[in-house]
């Protein structure tokens, strides 16, 4: 591993927000040429911290100093000049423009000074793209490429600026575990190659096994713990993170599958953008069963949980849930039928970050007898009481029920939406991607409210990227490509290859069912 | 009928959706760094009273039209200290911004003209008018002379920044910095560009806009001040702006829409129908384009597989 | 002293019939610096500021002047509740609802038929305009006025109406002007305040002759205003408080028809070394009609029932 | 198209506490003091206008009344608005409905003047509530179903049907009545609110304001519909995913506005005009929107805004009797405005700079002491 001059260091940075001691005298320092890994629970500070090393945040205290010098008056223009390029945890790109105006967002190619020159930006985009090996259509419109490729606009955008430190805030949340892989190999590439330096947050312990030189873990704004990657394992780390101990067992599974809650037949549905995205699908889960769907972004999975939901229209086939027919019904209506639903974006679907905690928790409750008299009069006692209840039962940790949500970190807002979803009177469960970007403290937590849930009797559909979530969760999975069905397995040990073979279109490893 | 399709209602519709043009790009250049700015109608008052006091103390054209712009300079500014530096809601700001230009410019009327609802010069203090410009050649053309030579100053200026700012806003890094921090701010500020700058850059301009649009009323398309003069063009020129999908040219063609529309309903009054009834027109089919705008919106970009609004 | 005060339905700045009122209040004061105390308050037609105004105005006021048609219903309501005020109603004829009150109504279509025997005369091309502000009674009191003179003129002439739907849109009576003008009216009458300076405009614009209202307006644009018609308003004020402060003499209950007969409606030539378009042949005509209405020879139409 | 939901996106965040009323304060004084130095440069003598004001608003039982009158119009449209916007749909076009619902009641009042008045007027209350209601329906309507702006579509319908009551009354509708050379007939003298307070504004339809006030109140605050409007108004897609039908929360909401509005124009008819006349409402609803957004869409906030800019309104005629000119009210106002949108701004940013600069002064003494 490179033991040179450090090209980072940070010194005693402090950072103070209203309210928040968000980093706490943190001292810090990266070598050139490694990939530097930074963990912690949500909330921990580290992208405040990674902010400051690319001039979003000004450090309260504290200095910082980057290839030697010490910067002050720190900006992203300025961070930039200095070879500093970072990839934010939630993407900045401008949705409308193409792939290469973003890529050359505020250094644009000109012609007679102050014109846009795109014939130059797209033949500076193919030779960036040929440089690095990282392929992509330069006059494609950003949003109608996936997050994979979103992301790779990102990595382009800092290296087209000529970045040789590359921060990357949580850059596989959102991926497929292909695409993570794939990102992987650019980034050894990348440092191999090139002499590059890589800062990567991430939640995933695995990964920080797998590509970094070295591991800082954070908590409450400290730094506490920093070591040689080889001198930890995953175990030690999570420890660090948390502060305590993780239980690694899990409840057993109690009884046999009973009957069929949530039987779909032939469906098909469109997209958003009217394509076909699910094509003459069914399935059945039983009650006492998670059924897994595995499935690279964007083959029907999110669709097909909407179409369930009856959040998107059916274009043909059937769907029942608890026996009934509920093709054409609005959400609410299957809602009542016992269907809960965690989605898959939080942000934008499962909370309501402007209404309160409190709100959120007790949202679709609102009409019960118990909490409105005559399905009219809110009775703020009554809310009150089991919105605390379920509050400390899901151990939702925020300044209290009446607090924004949307001021809540991830992890809680995550929370907010299981504790809702998973406290709904129903047997039968839509879960989809729920612990995206949530620590493992927090990845625990949900995973024992889903096993819970099952052994209860619950019929629990589970979608997630997360391969080994889905597989160390399910009694059984399927795998999806192209909105088709193209492999089921069960049994106590699922091969994870079989599995991530017929999540890409191969067919070994039918298993009937 | 022969009377109402004549040259005369295309000469009306241009004079008319003039200072809809002005004012709907300003607001258009607040919609790109996306901070639409709703008092355009006030800021219009306030730069055609000052472009009067500017050319009635000051004995030219030229410091009318400086006066005015320094006007919608100040405005704009002020718009923009509230809206970016001071965070307030936009929709508000311009709502106060158009009642404090009504109270304003008629206290300042009456205070320093010291007459009250309008000033059309007098024998001390004559307003100097924009010059008219006749264009050599085109000027002899039967039809199309008529239309594009002999107008004011401002309304060339129209046309010209129709061309201008279409070219930055779709072929200048400038534009596209512009129309970044409207869609999404965070994504400029990290490739090193401050998004308030262009908000601050964009409301300048605006008010700049607003200065030339009231200039234009009150030395161009008329010569006097009158109270409340901008007659809710400020909002039509919202309406414009939002038909036009902040698109210069679009915008300028829906401007026109709207002078047509005003043109002919003043026509066709002269074969009978009620002067109330044609005045609902414009408004009318405002609404009605809207709907048909959205909806050809909404058909097309299904149609090519693109997201729908929602 | 005697506290005087003008209340307005409208707003101040039409140059025409509120300027005038409001001009009949400072005429008062400039007459009477230590008798009389004039104020003028506007409603800006804002209608539920009627009645506030209005008694407001009574409650400090020795005298309330309530300019415009639209007091009625308010004066018909308070007139007698507030019997120690002194009320004038400008421009509408009520009646039998208190001594206090003296209304006092204008012949705008006797004037308006000056103006339009002049225009009749003066027209080249036979066809002649007026701008309305709105399509209402009043307004169309002037045009139904001013329609006949024309036609009194000449019979063959062709009155082309245009109502701008707002009176405060000089802009968009330019362009009703325009429009007139462009049909082949040489000669467009302006009945409708603010916007109506557009119409000034227009004529000069197009080298073509309007008619101003209400006020003497000449002076606005005198190459272009050929004549006005005038309806005294602010004198007519001034009549009615001079009257009760030098007699005494206060006809409450009564209507006063302001009309060609009292001087009060008349023409207006501007001033003295203004460029005159009306030969003095055609004043001396118009002089003779003019005695013919007060004589009752010639009967002018109204639009009022 | 852009849609202006930014633009439109309702400032819920922020509730009204201690410090925002401590600001509100700040902000009128300041204003007040801005506007004392407009009336002193002006040449007027500030203190004298601002007595004049005062009691021009509040000297007398009649002016009280005219006050209070004056804030129930700008607390019903401000609820008006508030409505709406608690369900996600900004309704901009209430003076269209206010007229509509003015010109209806009246036409309904005076077509039934015989009649007894238990039957003609709650039918004129009916039809004020049909005709606002359905003309805030209609954009409403164009918004929920083919996702049409409502703001501009309501600006634009604002005009049309003041245009149509202008055709209406001039026309069709009108009177035949001496005098009146616009408006429609008289309602039958039984049908009017009786008035409170001689002289005043002040009529009994104060009682069914301050009614439908607290209606409006329970109905935001205390109700499931209520709490349901506000999450679809929040985020409607998280609304629709809780199988809360926003759609028709917005269409609600619109309503709803669109009949309170309708019933503040049969208000100021039956109140103080007895028929429809042009001028029955001289831009009121912007004035209570303006109120409305100043207190954050907050009902209670509403309707004690309402009061004070209710006074300040009837006040600007004390100031007018001393000859200030009335606008230095509207510019007082307009300032107030900028004081309290700039609020939130300002203190945010104190606050915060607060904050670091005590934490770096802090850890300059830690420094120093090392
Ligand atoms: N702009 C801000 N203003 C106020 N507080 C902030 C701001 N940004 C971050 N914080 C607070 O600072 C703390 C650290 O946040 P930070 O985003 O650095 O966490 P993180 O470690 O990146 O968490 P995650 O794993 O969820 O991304 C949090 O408590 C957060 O609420
Ligand atoms: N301006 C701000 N004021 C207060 N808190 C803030 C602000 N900006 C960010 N935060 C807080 O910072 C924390 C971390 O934010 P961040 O953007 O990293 O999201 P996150 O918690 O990691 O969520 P996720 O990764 O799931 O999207 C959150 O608690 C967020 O609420
Ligand atoms: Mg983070
Ligand atoms: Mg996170």
């Amino acid at each position: 591993m490179p033991k040179e001059a450090p090209i980072v260091r940070f010194e005693h940075i402090s950072m103070q927000f209203p309210g928040v001691l968000a980093n706490d005298d943190v001292s810090l320092s990266v070598g050139k040429g490694e990939v530097f890994a930074l963990v912690g629970e949500n909330g921990a500070g580290k992208s405040t911290l990674m902010n400051i090393l690319y001039g979003l945040n000004r450090p309260t205290s504290g200095r910082l100093f980057i290839k030697g010098r010490e910067v002050t008056r720190h900006s992203p223009a300025q961070a930039i000049a200095m070879g500093v390029g970072m990839v934010h945890q939630h993407f900045k790109l401008v949705p409308s423009f193409t792939v290469s105006q973003n890529i050359l967002l505020a250094c644009e190619p000109r012609k007679g000074g102050f014109l846009y020159d795109f014939g130059e930006a797209r033949k500076r985009v193919e030779a960036l793209s040929q440089t690095y090996g990282l392929e992509i259509d330069p006059d494609a419109r950003v949003d109608e490429l996936t997050i994979g490729l979103q992301q790779r606009v990102e990595i382009l955008k800092t290296l087209g600026r000529g970045a040789d430190v590359l921060i990357l805030d949580e850059p596989t949340a959102v991926l497929t575990p292909q695409e993570s892989e794939e990102l992987f190999g650019v980034i050894r590439r990348m440092v191999q190659e090139r002499g590059m330096t890589v800062i990567i947050i991430t939640h995933k312990l695995y990964e920080v096994m797998a590509v970094s030189h070295r591991v800082a873990v954070m908590r409450g704004g400290k730094l506490v713990g920093l070591h040689e990657t080889r001198d930890v394992n995953q175990r030690i780390l999570a420890e660090l993170m948390v502060g305590r101990n993780l239980e690694e067992e899990r409840p057993e599974r109690a009884g046999a599958p009973g009957e069929a809650l949530i039987r779909v037949e032939g469906l098909k549905v469109r997209s958003d953008r009217g394509l076909p995205a699910v094509n003459g699908l069914s399935l059945t889960v039983r009650a006492g069963e998670i059924l897994g769907v595995a499935a690279v972004e964007g083959n029907g999975q999110s669709e097909l949980v909407e179409a369930i939901c009856g959040m998107q229209p059916i274009e043909a086939g059937e769907i029942w849930v608890e026996g009934v027919r509920v093709n054409g019904m609005s959400p609410g209506k299957i809602r009542a039928l016992g269907l809960a639903h965690v989605p898959e974006d939080r942000n934008a679907t499962g909370v309501s970050g402007a209404a309160s905690v409190s709100d959120n928790l007790l949202a679709g409750r609102q009409r019960e007898r118990r909490f409105a008299a005559g399905g009219i009069h809110m009775k703020k006692k009554a809310i009150r009481a089991y919105v605390t209840g379920l509050f400390r039962r899901f151990d939702i940790r925020g300044a209290g029920v009446s607090v924004q949500a949307g001021s809540l970190s991830g992890g809680n807002m995550q929370k907010v939406v299981v504790a809702r979803e998973f406290s709904a009177d129903g047997r039968c469960l839509v879960v989809a991607q729920p612990t995206r970007g949530v620590d493992i403290g927090a990845q625990e937590f949900i995973h024992r409210c889903i096993l819970d849930k099952r052994n209860a009797g619950c019929a629990i559909l589970l979608v997630s990227a997360d391969l080994d979530e889905v597989l160390s969760l399910s009694d059984r999975v399927i795998t999806l490509f192209e909105g088709r069905i193209t492999g089921e397995f069960t049994g106590a040990s699922i091969d994870k290859q079989d599995v991530g073979y017929a999540m890409t279109g191969g067919r070994s490893g039918e298993v009937g069912a | 009928m022969r009377d109402i399709f004549t040259i005369g209602l295309l000469q009306n519709t241009l004079r008319t959706a003039t200072p809809v043009v002005l004012a709907a790009l300003g607001i258009m250049l607040t919609d790109h760094v996306g901070i639409m700015n709703i008092g355009m109608d006030g800021m219009m008052l306030c730069g055609a009273f000052f472009a009067v006091l500017g050319s009635c103390f000051l004995g030219s054209w030229v410091a009318g039209l400086g006066a005015a712009l320094a006007c919608g300079l100040i405005l704009g500014l002020f718009f923009g200290l509230f809206v970016i530096r001071f965070k307030s809601d936009e929709f508000i700001i311009g709502v106060a911004l158009n009642i404090f230009a009504g109270g304003l410019t008629v206290f300042l009327l009456r205070t320093i003209f010291g007459v009250a609802g309008a000033f059309s010069g007098s024998e001390a203090l004559p307003i100097h008018a924009l010059p008219r410009i006749d264009i050599p050649l085109i000027g002899d053309i039967p039809v199309l002379g008529q239309l594009l030579s002999g107008n004011t100053l401002l309304v060339y200026v129209s046309w010209l920044l129709v061309a201008v700012l279409y070219v930055l806003a779709f072929h200048t890094p400038l534009g596209f910095w512009m129309r970044a921090t409207g869609e999404h701010p965070e994504s400029l500020r990290a490739a090193g560009v401050s998004p308030e700058a262009m908000k601050y850059l964009a409301s300048i301009l605006c008010g700049l806009l607003s200065g030339l649009a009231g200039a234009h009323l009150s030395l161009g398309y008329l010569t006097l001040f009158a109270e409340n003069m901008s007659a809710s063009r400020g909002f039509i020129a919202v309406a414009c702006c939002i038909f036009g999908r902040s698109n210069p040219p679009k915008v300028f063609l829906a401007a026109l829409l709207f002078g047509f529309i005003d043109a002919l309903g003043l026509r066709l009054q002269s074969v009978g129908v009620s002067s109330n009834l044609t005045s609902m027109a414009p408004y009318v089919v405002t609404v009605v384009m809207m709907v048909w705008v959205v909806q050809r919106g909404r058909r097309r970009r299904l149609g090519q597989g693109k997201l729908p609004d929602t | 002293t005697l506290r005087v005060a003008a209340v307005l339905s409208g707003s101040l700045g039409d140059r025409s019939f509120y300027d005038s009122a409001n001009e009949g209040i400072q005429t008062l004061m400039e007459l009477y610096p230590d008798r009389v105390k004039g104020s003028v308050i506007e409603c800006k037609n804002d209608a539920s500021m009627f009645t506030s105004n209005l008694i407001s105005a009574a409650e400090q006021n020795d005298v309330v002047v309530a300019v415009g048609w639209e007091f009625w219903d308010a004066l018909t309501e308070y007139v007698s509740e507030l019997p120690d005020t002194k009320f004038v109603f400008v421009d509408n004829g009520l009646d039998g609802v208190g001594d206090n009150l003296l209304s006092i109504t204008y012949a705008q279509n006797e004037g308006s038929f000056l103006v339009g025997y002049i225009a009749g005369k003066l027209t080249e091309t036979g066809k002649i305009g007026v701008v309305g502000g709105e399509d209402s009674e009043t307004i169309n009191d002037f045009i139904v006025g001013y329609e006949a003179g024309a036609k009194y003129a000449r019979e063959d002439v062709e009155c082309m109406r245009q109502y701008a739907g707002t009176y405060d849109d000089p802009a968009k009576g330019k362009e009703n002007a325009l429009a007139l003008y462009g049909m082949g009216c040489d000669i467009v009458f302006q009945v409708a305040s603010r916007t109506g300076e557009g119409v000034f405009e227009a004529a000069e614009e197009t080298g073509h002759l309007a008619i101003g209202v209400d006020s003497d307006q000449k002076y606005i644009n005198p190459d272009v205003i050929i004549c006005s018609m005038i309806k005294q308003v602010g004198n007519s004020i001034v009549a009615v408080v001079q009257g009760i402060l030098e007699e005494d003499s206060f006809a409450g209950g009564t209507i006063w028809s302001a009309n060609m007969a009292s001087g009060l409606i008349d023409v207006g030539y501007g001033e003295e070394g203004m460029p005159q378009q009306v030969s003095d042949e055609l004043k001396a005509e118009v002089a003779q009609i003019k005695q013919d209405i007060i004589d009752g020879v010639i009967e002018v139409p109204t639009a009022f029932h | 198209m852009k849609e202006l939901k930014y633009l439109f996106s309702f400032p819920f965040r922020k509730k009204i506490n201690l410090g925002y009323l401590f600001s509100l304060t700040l902000s009128v004084l300041l204003a007040l003091l801005v506007g004392a130095l407009i009336m002193h440069l002006s040449g007027h003598d500030p203190a004298a206008g601002y007595k004049a004001m005062l009691s021009g608003a509040l000297s007398t039982a009649r002016s009280r009344g005219d006050t209070l009158a004056k804030s129930a119009v700008l607390c019903l449209t401000g609820l008006a608005v508030a409505v709406g916007a608690q369900a996600g749909i900004f309704n901009v076009g209430g003076e269209g409905q206010l007229y509509l619902g003015a010109l209806a009641s009246a036409a309904v009042g005076g077509y039934l003047s015989g009649w007894p008045a238990w039957i003609a007027f709650p039918l004129a209350l009916l039809a004020a509530i049909a005709a606002g209601g359905l003309y805030a329906l209609l954009p409403g309507w164009l918004k929920v179903r083919l996702k049409v702006n409502e703001v501009i579509t309501t600006i634009m319908l604002n005009s049309a049907a003041i245009y149509l009551c202008k055709y209406l009354v001039n026309g069709p509708l009108k009177t035949g009545e001496r005098g009146i050379s616009a408006g429609t007939v008289k309602i039958g003298a039984a049908f009017a609110f009786p008035k409170l307070i001689r002289l005043s504004n002040l009529t009994a339809s104060i009682f069914l304001s301050a009614f439908i006030a607290l209606a409006v109140w329970y109905l935001m605050k205390r109700t499931a519909t209520g709490y349901e409007m506000k999450l679809s108004g929040q985020n409607p897609r998280f609304a629709g995913y809780i199988g809360i039908n926003s759609g028709r929360l917005m269409l609600l909401g619109m309503t709803l506005s669109g009949a309170i509005c309708g019933l503040v124009g049969m208000f100021e008819v039956f109140g103080i005009h007895k028929r429809f006349v042009e001028a029955v409402s001289n831009e009121f609803y912007y004035d209570g929107m303006l109120v409305a957004m100043i207190m954050r869409y907050d009902p209670v906030g509403i309707i004690l805004m309402s009061l004070f800019f209710g006074a300040l309104k009837i006040g600007a005629t004390g100031m007018e009797q001393i000859g200030i000119p009335s606008e230095i009210v509207l510019i007082v106002q307009s300032i107030v405005i900028f004081f309290m949108a700039a609020e939130n701004g300002i203190t945010q940013s104190l606050k915060e700079r607060l904050v670091q600069r005590r934490a770096r002064k802090a850890a300059r003494r830690e420094e120093g002491a090392a």
